[in-house]
């Protein structure tokens, strides 16, 4: 776990202390969408203190480093997404929070996206609907796991960036 | 010679006070974090050095070397002006605020503060509102429409509560007779020579005026979270956006209680059981109180609507404060 | 009560034309279009009718018939405490409005306009309600697949080189690009007013999810306003018309996620309703006993949300706190914290576990000191009064209008419970009272939610107390055709086994008919109004939600007022996205 | 009978607005909460077990020897060894399941003509997690367990198969089988939140 081995040491190149800083303040957008919102809203709060871990919900995607897509993502609100996505600074992250968001989840219906990773990259899918509080936090510790495995130049498998629109054209 | 000591002493306490001011206000937020923590039955950050301590490390790091987005249709001039704008006069406050008596250091005499002007308190009066300079343009240099409401929301709270501070402050001015921050402390002596026990009304009126400036519950419009997404820095990241908070929150909250401190609290006044450092000591316990009975305030009341703040400002504490100047003088008048 | 034969006489002698049915303890009419303006007005101004609240309205599509569609409208009656259902067969695809009547009917024929395509003669704005502008299809309509048309290529881009999981598809259904938002957004308002169009939400931290509300603003008073819903459609009615109406049941609780145990007992009254299934005492009891607990749980996250979104936050986390309890019991009984499908049809899916009575007898009897925390740092707070009193101020007429229910419709002063006036469950045998309010403005909807908190406290003790008598009761009538078997008798009995089979794969065969059911959410009444053809699916079911209609008076109370005074006002409306697009 | 109760609507007395006497009971209960002890469950160092109702991860229980009656009867016609998932692909949780597309359940005739499964795979990210496929099973096969840390880093991950499956079974079987049917089993790390509960 990234929290757990560095109680406080100041590791010794710069990429890894700027690595360290990062994923011990990872600051996501306070956006909720459905179901898995209210156990966002319960992992910030007293029991599960995100806190903790640095982390603190931020309203403007000017100033977060995460976005944690928490609901069902519907074709509608889908290029507004795509479009905070894209308002958020650089280095960003993105956790696919419960089915619904990751693959479409129980409504393979008309309205539905299925999959928000087919309009943004996503770093850390948790499955779960939704998932507790503790898989949150787990899936959380697997991104801070990851940004400290990219830094350290060990393997992770990369996101392709192939230029996108920013929402899919129509075939007409 | 002398000029050459002067200037260079000046030049050393600048660089500590700035320095010192940056560490401090970084780890103010985790202060308040901690606070706001505990107050909610959770232990705020924690696991980021021993219980937290390294955070606002961590956190400084980050918003560093965070992509530093500038949108396009912003108005880039006073858009970087007014992150400056907001920080600088915060910190320039400092420059007349007195720590403590002066003292003997290996036979330098030397003043815990960078300048004692007889005129400090005005000047500090006056940096403050030069930040509200900051919010207005970030507001309008964003060229957004949340931001443009946020920050003539503040400029709204802002220019009522000016007016009241103002007023508020000539009570104990008027009872200590001078303007120099120094001297009112030596004006106030002994526990019951503390200026709060004859300007309670001039406290209170103070207290919402620094709740009002420093943009805390129950006045912090310009951010209401649920209403404009994060207020007039909506579309500031990275450094520019740390400073906003820094300079708002935390120094500016800072400077102001020390502000109360000296002007109701009898500054670093105290029994000397500290020895030498007593005053010091004295001053630092008073200031640590008033800054988190502001937390306290700021983390139990929920929030007034613009207007409403306005209406109080001008038609509750600027009377009081008038009420408040007459009784004053009436009474120096008395007793001569 | 429902109508007695003489007032039944009355209407048959005015409306000669007039088909009767009554059914499920319901009154069905069905009147000729042309009549439908005249009877509906009839009902709702004759002194002894007095069907004057407006329920819900919808449609059913029958491709086969002609015409096609059908219009299905809930009317209600203050003086004789009964609902009747008035249908009408849509000729030539239009139907006549209903906003001279009831402003309420302008969402719902909207939403009947997007999702079948039926038009509606003299609406004011006739737009999408769910959809997009410039959507091709409508998609309630028999002839449309629920999983929609894949027409755009869109991969994950992740997964470019390896095919994820056995059931993804490179291909999915239209996504709307900004250009068709900002046309959405145009429909809504002819032409600019004042200075500035703000956008408040849909993805914003204070708009409860993803409701997308249009301001009209000049300086901060909003001039004009109109409310975008979709964000969250996620097509459940749609979903249920080809599920068995077990499998219904997960899907009504993704829909009030706050209150799911309330949206699952609404269901599967109906549908027993509909059955005539007859679940056991204990699981009367259960259900009373869990709804309550849910209702106390939606109200703290609630009062939480309002708190915070009025600068208060640390009221938010103290009623996080209490949540946390009440998940705990849920998750301990149900077995998951949030969606807990844990009502089953003729029953509940487990009994009660070992140790779950001590822990809410332990929760009840701390939970009214915590009350009493929040009641300090808020009832009395000026602040909090500044911002609440006066903010919002709906009146009696304008409930009945716009077909208000719940917490909101209380505040008002109208007495409408579901749990008194229509008692489901052991609501009958429970004794508790309905908190009502005197002026209708946000601070009476908070002073009402925070007494229905109290109340549900009193239920759930009556609860534990009955609860303790029936130790050993069974907790599922499985001795009925229609109720799934529980896994021990499957196990052990080959009867079992094929029954389970039977209904697992052909679903309850409902006897044909229909049936409008609802219960008391605590977000207002949730209907549900399900046609059986007598397959094992319903034909149409139709999510009648409180948070919908009770959205609905936003846009007219908040004109003239500021952006702080929406947030009070939304906040004490309390609407849940999920339910609001279904 | 409708028994109605109006609330009354409380207003601030003189006094009490002179003296802030409303801001400072709100502010005694927040510092009555700042000496009260953390509710915080540390999350990586000490984790909440979840119920033994909990609905986790799906997992197949294993032929151990203590089956129910209905497989021995359904047994016959597969080809199942001890230590294997006891699915007999009867494809009774696929039916049972609202979203059928996330199972992808395969079975083999093998000469002998008894049936053997190949493939048991499901999606997690498509599942609801409302336990009707466990209601469903005939033999007590598909269970769902404790296990919620399931985060991976591609969608690939989150399909779980039907050797991890009997794998997980067995490991849940052994941890908690023996368990009674109780509300939850850790009442000391719950003592945080709910303070000393008196069990009777």
């Amino acid at each position: 776990m990234a929290i757990m081995n560095n109680n406080g040491i100041i590791l010794t190149t710069v990429e890894e202390v700027l690595s360290w800083g990062r994923r011990n303040s990872l600051w996501p957008v306070s956006i909720g969408l459905a179901c898995c919102a209210i156990e966002m809203m319960h992992t910030a709060a007293s029991r599960f203190d995100t806190d903790r871990l640095g982390i603190i919900f931020r309203g403007s995607p000017r100033q977060s480093d995460v976005l944690i897509v928490a609901g069902t993502v519907v074709n509608k609100v889908a290029p507004m997404l795509k479009l905070i996505y894209d308002q958020m600074p650089d280095p960003k992250w993105v956790i696919s929070m419960g089915g619904c968001a990751s693959a479409g989840g129980p409504f393979p219906t008309y309205s539905t996206l299925q999959g928000v990773d087919r309009i943004i990259p996503v770093d850390v899918y948790v499955p779960g609907c939704p998932p507790t509080p503790q898989a949150l936090l787990w899936g959380i510790l697997q991104l801070q796991k990851k940004i400290k495995a990219k830094r350290e130049g060990k393997e992770v498998q990369e996101i392709p960036v192939i230029p996108q629109p920013s929402v899919p054209l129509k075939t007409k | 010679m002398e000029i050459l000591g002067t200037v260079l002493g000046i030049t050393i306490k600048s660089v500590i006070f700035i320095v010192g001011m940056f560490l401090l206000a970084a780890y103010l937020t985790l202060v308040e974090r901690k606070f706001a923590g505990h107050v909610q039955q959770r232990p705020g950050p924690l696991h980021v050095g021993f219980h937290g301590l390294l955070q606002p490390i961590a956190d400084a790091l980050k918003v560093l070397t965070k992509e530093d987005i500038v949108p396009q249709s912003v108005d880039r001039v006073l858009f970087y002006l007014a992150s400056l704008l907001a920080f600088v006069p915060a910190i320039m406050i400092l420059a007349v605020i007195p720590f403590g008596e002066p003292i003997e250091i290996f036979g330098f005499k030397i003043n815990p503060y960078i300048t004692d002007l007889n005129v400090g308190l005005i000047l500090a009066l006056a940096f403050g509102s030069i930040s509200i300079y900051g919010v207005i343009f970030a507001g309008w240099a964003s060229n957004s429409k949340y931001p443009m409401i946020g920050g003539l929301r503040k400029a709204a709270v802002l220019i009522g509560y000016e007016v009241a501070l103002g007023f508020a402050l000539v009570g104990p001015i008027m009872l200590a007779g001078t303007f120099s921050l120094r001297e009112i402390v030596e004006a106030q002596e002994g526990f019951f020579g503390a200026f709060i026990w004859y300007q309670p009304i001039a406290f209170i009126v103070f207290l919402f005026a620094i709740l009002a400036e420093t943009g805390r519950t129950p006045f912090d419009v310009q951010e209401a979270e649920a209403e404009l997404v994060s207020g007039y820095n909506t579309e500031y990241s990275g450094m520019k956006f740390g400073l906003f908070p820094l300079a708002e929150w935390y120094i500016a909250t800072f400077v102001l209680s020390a502000i109360a401190v000296i002007l109701f609290f009898g500054g670093w006044n105290g029994p000397h059981i500290f020895g030498a450092l007593s005053p010091y000591i004295w001053f630092l316990l008073k200031l640590g109180i008033v800054f988190m009975s502001l937390l306290w305030i700021h983390w139990t009341l929920p929030r007034y609507r613009v207007d409403q703040i306005t209406e109080i400002a001008w038609k509750v504490m600027l009377p009081l404060t008038f009420v408040n100047i007459f009784i004053t003088a009436i009474i120096i008048m008395i007793k001569g | 009560m429902p109508l007695t034969k003489e007032k039944i006489e009355k209407l048959t002698e005015k409306f000669p034309d007039l088909k009767i049915k009554f059914e499920n303890n319901l009154y069905f009419f069905e009147i000729k279009k042309q009549n439908l303006i005249k009877f509906l007005t009839f009902l709702k101004e004759t002194p002894d009718f007095e069907y004057k609240m407006f329920i819900d309205m919808t449609c059913v599509d029958y491709p086969l018939h002609k015409p096609r569609f059908q219009g299905v409208y809930v009317l209600y009656s203050p003086i004789n405490k009964d609902k009747v259902v008035i249908k009408t067969w849509a000729e030539d695809d239009s139907l006549p409005t209903l906003i001279n009547l009831w402003k309420g009917a302008k969402w719902a024929e909207r939403e009947a306009y997007d999702m079948f395509g039926v038009n509606f003669e003299g609406h004011e704005n006739l737009v999408r309600m769910f959809m997009w502008e410039g959507y091709k299809y409508f998609p309630l309509r028999k002839d449309f697949p629920k999983e929609g048309i894949p027409e755009v290529y869109l991969p994950s881009l992740n997964e470019r080189n390896n095919i994820p999981s056995h059931d993804y598809s490179p291909y999915h259904t239209e996504v709307p690009t900004m250009e068709d938002l900002e046309r959405t957004e145009k429909a809504r308002f002819e032409k600019k007013q004042a200075q500035i169009i703000l956008n408040w939400g849909p993805l914003h931290p204070g708009t409860h999810g993803t409701i997308w509300f249009l301001f009209d603003l000049e300086g901060e008073v909003i001039k004009n306003c109109d409310i975008i819903l979709g964000q969250l459609h996620r097509g459940i009615e749609k979903l249920s018309e080809d599920l068995t109406y077990t499998q219904i049941i997960p899907y009504t609780d993704r829909m009030d996620y706050i209150s799911a145990i309330c949206s699952n007992v609404a269901y599967v009254n109906a549908v027993e309703k509909l059955l005539n299934v007859e679940p056991p005492e204990k699981a009367k009891w259960i259900r009373t006993m869990m709804c309550e607990l849910q209702r106390i749980n939606s109200h703290l996250l609630w009062l939480g949300t309002f708190a915070l979104d009025l600068g208060a936050l640390t009221i938010f986390l103290y009623t996080f706190r209490e949540r946390e309890k009440i998940m705990d019991i849920i998750e301990g009984i149900a077995g998951i914290r949030l969606n807990s499908s844990f009502m089953r049809i003729g029953g509940v899916r487990f009994d009660l576990p070992e140790g779950a009575i001590p822990v809410i007898k332990h929760f009840v009897k701390d939970f009214p000191s915590k009350l009493k925390e929040y009641e300090d740092i808020l009832t009395k707070n000026r602040i909090w009064q500044k911002r609440n009193v006066g903010v919002g101020i709906i009146n009696e007429e304008q409930v009945y209008q716009y077909g208000l229910t719940g917490a909101v419709a209380r505040a008002s002063g109208v007495p409408y419970d579901i749990r008194m006036l229509q008692p489901t469950d052991s609501y009958d045998k429970v004794d508790f009272e309905i908190p009502l309010g005197t002026v209708g403005d946000s601070y009476d909807r908070y002073l009402v939610r925070m007494e229905e908190m109290r109340q549900s406290i009193e239920i759930i003790k009556q609860c534990i107390e009955k609860l303790n008598t029936l130790e050993n009761d069974d907790y599922i009538a499985t001795d009925n055709p229609y109720v799934l078997p529980t896994l021990q008798e499957t196990f052990i009995s080959i009867e079992a086994m094929v029954k389970d089979f039977n209904l697992r794969i052909y679903g309850e065969q409902a006897p044909e008919g229909e049936i409008y059911l609802s219960g008391e959410n605590p977000r207002g009444e949730l209907g549900f109004y399900i046609v059986s053809k007598g397959e094992g699916k319903p034909y149409r079911l139709r999510i009648r939600s409180g948070a919908f209609y009770n959205l609905q008076i936003f846009p007219e109370i908040i004109k003239g007022r500021t952006i702080a005074d929406a947030v009070v006002l939304l906040g004490s409306i309390d609407p849940v996205v999920g339910e609001t697009d279904r | 009978m409708v028994r109605v109760k109006y609330v009354e609507r409380p207003v601030l007395k003189t006094y009490e607005k002179v003296f802030f006497i409303d801001f400072l009971i709100g502010m005694k209960t927040t510092i009555k909460n700042f000496f009260r002890k953390t509710i915080t469950t540390v999350y990586p160092r000490e984790k909440l077990t979840p119920p033994k109702r909990f609905r986790g991860t799906h997992a197949h229980r294993i032929k151990d020897g203590n089956e129910p009656p209905s497989f021995v009867v359904l047994e016959k016609f597969m080809e199942i060894h001890e230590g294997e998932s006891r699915c007999v692909a009867c494809y009774m949780c696929q039916q049972a399941c609202p979203m059928p597309t996330l199972f992808k359940i395969e079975a083999v005739q093998l000469p002998n003509g008894k049936k053997r499964v190949t493939t048991f795979d499901m999606n997690l990210l498509n599942c609801l997690y409302c336990g009707l496929c466990v209601d469903a099973c005939p033999v007590d096969c598909i269970i769902m367990t404790d296990n919620h840390e399931s985060a991976a880093d591609n969608r690939e991950q989150c399909v779980i198969h039907k050797d991890d499956m009997s794998e997980r079974g067995f490991d849940f079987d052994r941890r908690r089988l023996k368990e009674p049917d109780r509300i939850w089993i850790d009442d000391e790390t719950r003592t945080k939140l709910w303070g000393q509960i008196k069990w009777n």
